[in-house]
């Protein structure tokens, strides 16, 4: 599986991942630029996290007008497989990629940590080495992860299976305090209706070595290497 | 030329700054403020067009750029 | 003409301005009367402390660069260099916290990464008034979302830190950032000029009116007056510092630029004249290339501008184009503002003129450096003064309270907000007594350690400093890790009174003690005087940073209790010492002496034990004793360990009973281990000669502290977490 | 009554934000706009209070609270 991480002008999760990918899955990546027209012939495209243009406007906002984004969006519609992370997931939702948009979270202030998350449909390309109901723990780390959608968009994307990962607690219960940032539903990842774009808020880079703090992470990484919905 | 565009959320959408900002007030003592929303300003200086074609854009500019139509909502005005 | 109402406004003394006339050969303008007057400001030109900090031993095997240049470098081996420094941004932070604390942050990446280096961790020492008065809680809120603001969007992990409260700083906060950054050996870039006819490049956000005196606000006292000075305040932009970090690494990377320097206080005056100040060159600039950002900007404004995000560069003339191709590539502009002349002079034009001719030398070398007038302080003495202290009725109602207060309680509502994961390095999260940092590819891991207790300082000047340094050491100590070098930033009040000058002489000296008994160089660090509010001086607060290395990271230590079963174990002594405890100031209100006294032979000796404890693979956990005693050190220990284990504990008879579980005597660590290694640590401790008692065992769901049998504290784990976390949330709830 | 109060970073000082947005502008192709900042706007919806006293505490709250007079400016309208 070659991966290709986009590097946007204010993006600083993008040597993370592609750390991740290719020094500890052992996987062929490469960092695209955001302004060439070239995805370098790979079949997954990293949306990393950061501060693309410094979120300014909104998160994501402005680089959805990336040049690279033309060909980010031909890829997805070929059906080819596209990850948001965190700031990744806002373009993806800037550029219509996905469904909704973010806001601030519900305290109003930036949120680094490790959560606990809920698999909510295991038979994604994303998430095909997890089991349905099981319990991830990966870090978060945003000002503007509270997923919000209009009601109808909601019940679309729910009648879909489209919510892949909620937030919850170390049980798997949807509760308010495991709900950090105050998103609709406990939505914390996403894919759209054909299944090959996924966006979500933590970081499953920063959970792939033991030595950080687990390797959760890697259940969506290894996934996507798989390469297959099951 | 300049512009004025308001883009402030939608009412459906849930404003936490305003709602936070509304509740310092209230421990303030400014307990006649009922609610407060926030939203964001931008001033444009514009050149080399004219009022016609600013007024094509500049909902197009609101629209494509500075407001996300799915949470927010915006108006604007050609400042004297 | 000058006279002494603008000498006054540029803070320079007739003296001073006589000396310059001399040094120049004529009366300057007063744009260059503007750059004197930053570059031999307290905050550029040390002159109250020079004498003092020369003393400070810098030299050691592992120094590729000491202090004078925009940070320390030190060798740790495989080709690798750690280049840091410690900033403070007390006065911005004051007048503007967000801003203030962002701009901050922004200032010591650039230090870091004008050498070339990636910054890969910042930590902040932090000072408010006590939180319960909301003024202190909105500087605070203000400061930490600054720092965040910068470092989250930069992309740099704020790993650590630590924060007092005390009344003392509620005029006067203290803001100081700590940076690390990794370099390799052969890629590290110096502030210098080389060659006559280079260019010099100017990139980075345009000038504008920010801060223009900025560098001599920081360098006087704090009043009403100032208030007219406020519209100094700049703008951080860590969008822009991000890009500014890409492009200047891929310059520097490949080799397309011969010198660098930020331009921090004193903007283009800094910059232009230090850097050929180095190099024995001189520099001419033409203030008409120079990009700006507001229409009518005179010479003085353009040249004693601080706007941020913005860096001089000097790169030979036919590679301006490849910088200017990368710097293109990032969205910024790289502007040929001027060259590398012969003669020494920095001369200036504007609109054809020519404003500014001044010789290098004067405006950075021969700043006057003043030995001023001190009166050595008098350490607090024991008993006497003031009236005994009484034992608490209730010893875990004292210890709840002391969990709660402020400067003890959980920290995580501040680093929290922090990013402390991004690069993906940080082996331990922000809890454990210092940050450690992997070193991708290698087994080898960094430590970083931040402290310094200003009350002990205040009590015992010097003790307080060598304690700092010493604290900081014993931090890294209880990861596993040796320390191999020192920063610090000393914040002191207003150097021209001779109480304050006494303190920071003994704080120095202190410094130098424990440095060299730990055998570690100082590589940098800063000065911050005048924190002073309306004639009355904060408390001297030396923040010593210290990095260290660990060998094999697999031994490093993680702090909290593992295991139920498991011994614990005090490294170190007890002693009747109360004075300038949290707990005397939290349970009692009252803040005298005496300061706990150190031994810097018995510290090294301590530290050296947990050391090879921890290299042997003994040691299940280790922490330093320090706020709040062994009571804190020992329910943190819980806090920071499995879910819910507690501890049973039984101390000697003799001391105070107060004494043995709150007080706060030096080198001290408390560890846990299994008990079949119990022996082996023991029998190490006696060879070494170091106390080690086994105080008692990992056990159950309570804190259990007793001394010769007679219970003192009884209080479940969850209660005494509920006290310790909630404290610093709680007060930031809103009250609708 | 409702109250609009805008808030924005005084002239002399940098506005980062606005700074981007106008570079993005520029990229899309909207070389006319000159220059952008961006602010906040707040609307307050009152109640129990008259106009005179509104006149009077609006700029009190928008000093004290809103902006941040240090970096910012304000200004205001009691809107139709
Ligand atoms: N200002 C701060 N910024 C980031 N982390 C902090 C800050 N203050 C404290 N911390 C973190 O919280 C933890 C506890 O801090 P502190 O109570 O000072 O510890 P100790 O007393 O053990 O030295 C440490 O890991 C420290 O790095
Ligand atoms: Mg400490």
């Amino acid at each position: 599986m070659r991966f290709g991480v986009v590097v946007f002008p204010g993006s600083n999760c993008d040597s993370d991942t592609l750390h991740a990918l290719r020094d500890v899955l052992n996987q062929d990546a490469v960092f695209l630029w955001h302004k060439d027209h070239d995805l370098k012939g790979v079949d997954c495209v990293v949306l990393p996290g950061g501060f693309a243009h410094g979120d300014y406007l909104r998160s994501g906002a402005i680089a959805k007008f990336s040049p690279l984004m033309r060909e980010v969006g031909e890829h997805a519609a070929r059906g080819g497989l596209v990850l948001g992370i965190c700031n990744g997931f806002q373009v993806l939702l800037e550029l219509g990629l996905l469904p909704g948009a973010m806001l601030r979270n519900k305290n109003l202030k930036f949120l680094c940590r490790f959560v606990t998350l809920r698999v909510e449909n295991e038979r994604t390309v994303f998430t095909n080495r997890a089991r349905k109901g099981q319990v991830l723990r990966i870090p978060i780390a945003h000002f503007d992860g509270n997923y919000y959608a209009p009601p109808k968009v909601l019940d679309d994307v729910e009648r879909n299976s489209q919510v892949v990962l909620r937030y919850a607690d170390e049980q798997g219960r949807l509760t308010e305090e495991a709900n950090v940032n105050g998103s609709m539903r406990s939505i914390a990842g996403l894919v759209n209706k054909a299944g090959n774009v996924m966006g979500l808020m933590p970081h499953p880079e920063r959970a792939a070595e033991a030595l950080l703090g687990g390797t959760d992470g890697r259940v969506i990484l290894e996934s996507v290497i798989r390469g297959r919905a099951s | 030329m300049k512009v004025r565009i308001l883009v402030s959320f939608k009412n459906s959408v849930l404003d936490p700054q305003g709602q936070t900002v509304k509740n310092a007030l209230l421990t303030l003592g400014y307990g006649f403020v009922k609610d407060v929303r926030q939203g964001k300003v931008f001033e444009l200086d514009l050149e080399g067009i004219d009022e016609a074609e600013a007024r094509r854009l500049i909902p197009e500019i609101a629209d494509k750029v500075l407001a996300n139509p799915i949470i927010e909502k915006f108006s604007w005005d050609i400042m004297p | 003409m000058i006279d002494d109402r603008i000498l006054k406004d540029h803070n320079l003394t007739r003296d001073e301005f006589k000396l310059i006339v001399k040094l120049v050969g004529r009366e300057p303008n007063l744009t260059e009367l503007g750059i004197f007057s930053v570059m031999w400001s307290e905050h550029c030109g040390y002159k109250s402390s020079r004498v003092h900090l020369k003393k400070l031993p810098t030299k050691g095997p592992a120094v590729i660069q000491g202090p004078g240049e925009n940070a320390g470098v030190l060798d740790i081996g495989d080709g690798l260099a750690v280049v840091f420094k410690i900033e403070s941004h007390n006065h911005p932070s004051f007048i503007e916290p967000y801003q203030g604390a962002a701009t901050g942050v922004g200032g010591i990446l650039r230090d870091i990464f004008t050498m070339g280096a990636r910054p890969i961790a910042v930590m902040d020492s932090l000072r408010f008034g006590p939180p319960d008065q909301p003024k202190n809680r909105s500087i605070m809120e203000g400061v930490v979302s600054g720092i965040a603001g910068y470092g989250n969007s930069f992309g740099v992990p704020t790993v650590g830190g630590e924060v007092y409260f005390d009344a003392g700083y509620a005029q006067n906060p203290l803001v100081n950032v700590f940076c690390l950054g990794l370099v390799q050996k052969d890629k590290i870039f110096y502030a210098k000029t080389d060659g006559v006819g280079n260019a010099v490049l100017y990139v980075g956000a345009k000038t504008g009116r920010d801060g223009i005196h900025g560098a001599t606000m920081a360098s006087a006292e704090f009043g009403k007056e100032t208030e007219h000075k406020r519209p100094n305040v700049q703008v951080g932009d860590p969008f822009k510092e991000k890009l500014l970090l890409e492009a200047c690494l891929e310059a520097m990377e490949r080799g397309l630029i011969v010198g660098i320097q930020d331009m921090g206080a004193a903007g283009l005056t800094c910059s232009t004249s230090e850097m050929a100040a180095k190099s024995g060159t001189g520099i001419e600039v033409d203030l008409d290339l120079v990009p700006q950002r507001e229409a009518g900007m005179t010479p003085y404004e353009i040249m004693l501008s601080e706007s941020q995000e913005r860096m001089l560069m000097v790169a030979r003339p036919e590679r301006v184009a490849d910088v200017q191709a990368i710097f293109a590539k990032w969205d910024l502009d790289a502007v040929v503002i001027g060259k590398v002349v012969e003669g020494g002079r920095l001369k200036v034009r504007f609109h054809g003129d020519e404003v500014i001719d001044l010789p290098v030398d004067a405006i950075v070398n021969l700043c006057p450096a003043y030995k001023r007038p001190s009166v050595k302080p008098k350490p607090a003495k024991a008993a006497g003064k003031g009236a005994p202290v009484s034992l608490p009725d209730n010893f875990s109602k004292a210890f709840l309270k002391l969990l709660a207060s402020p400067t003890i309680a959980d920290k995580e509502w501040i680093f929290r907000q922090y990013d402390h994961m991004v690069q993906t390095n940080t082996a331990f999260l922000p809890g454990a007594d210092a940050a450690v940092l992997r070193l991708k590819g290698s087994r080898r891991a960094l430590a970083a350690s931040l402290d310094g207790n200003s009350l002990h300082t205040r009590l015992d000047p010097k003790t307080g400093g060598a304690a700092a340094v010493a604290e900081a050491c014993r931090n890294l100590a209880c990861v596993g890790a040796r320390p191999i070098g020192v920063t610090n930033c000393l914040n002191f009040g207003n150097p021209e009174k001779p109480e304050v000058m006494g303190q920071f002489e003994a704080v120095i000296e202190g410094m130098i003690e424990a440095c060299k008994a730990f055998a570690i160089p100082v590589t940098g660090g800063n000065v911050s005087f005048y924190n002073d509010t309306e004639g009355t001086s904060i408390n001297p607060t030396p923040v010593l940073g210290v990095v260290g290395i660990i060998e094999d990271i697999d031994k490093a230590v993680r702090p909290g209790f593992k295991a139920a079963g498991d011994v614990v174990v005090l490294l170190g002594e007890t002693k009747d010492e109360i004075g300038g405890s949290e707990y005397l100031k939290a349970v009692h209100g009252r803040e005298d002496g005496p300061a706990p006294r150190l031994d810097l032979a018995v510290e090294k000796k301590v530290q050296e034990l947990c050391l090879e404890a921890a290299g042997l693979g003994l040691l299940q956990s280790a922490h330093d004793l320090s706020e709040g005693g062994l009571a804190v050190a020992l329910a943190e220990s819980c806090f920071h360990g499995r879910k819910g284990l507690g501890c049973v504990v039984d101390l000697e008879a003799g001391l105070r009973p107060d004494a043995l579980l709150f007080g706060e005597s030096q080198s001290r660590i408390v560890v846990s281990l299994r008990p079949t290694d119990l022996n082996r640590l023991l029998e190490l401790a006696r060879e070494r000669k170091v106390r080690a008692a086994a105080i008692g065992k990992v056990y159950g769901e309570s804190i259990v502290l007793s001394q010769a049998g007679k219970k003192l504290v009884d209080v479940t784990v969850r209660e005494a977490f509920k006290a310790w976390k909630n404290a610093i949330p709680d007060l930031f709830k809103i009250h609708a």
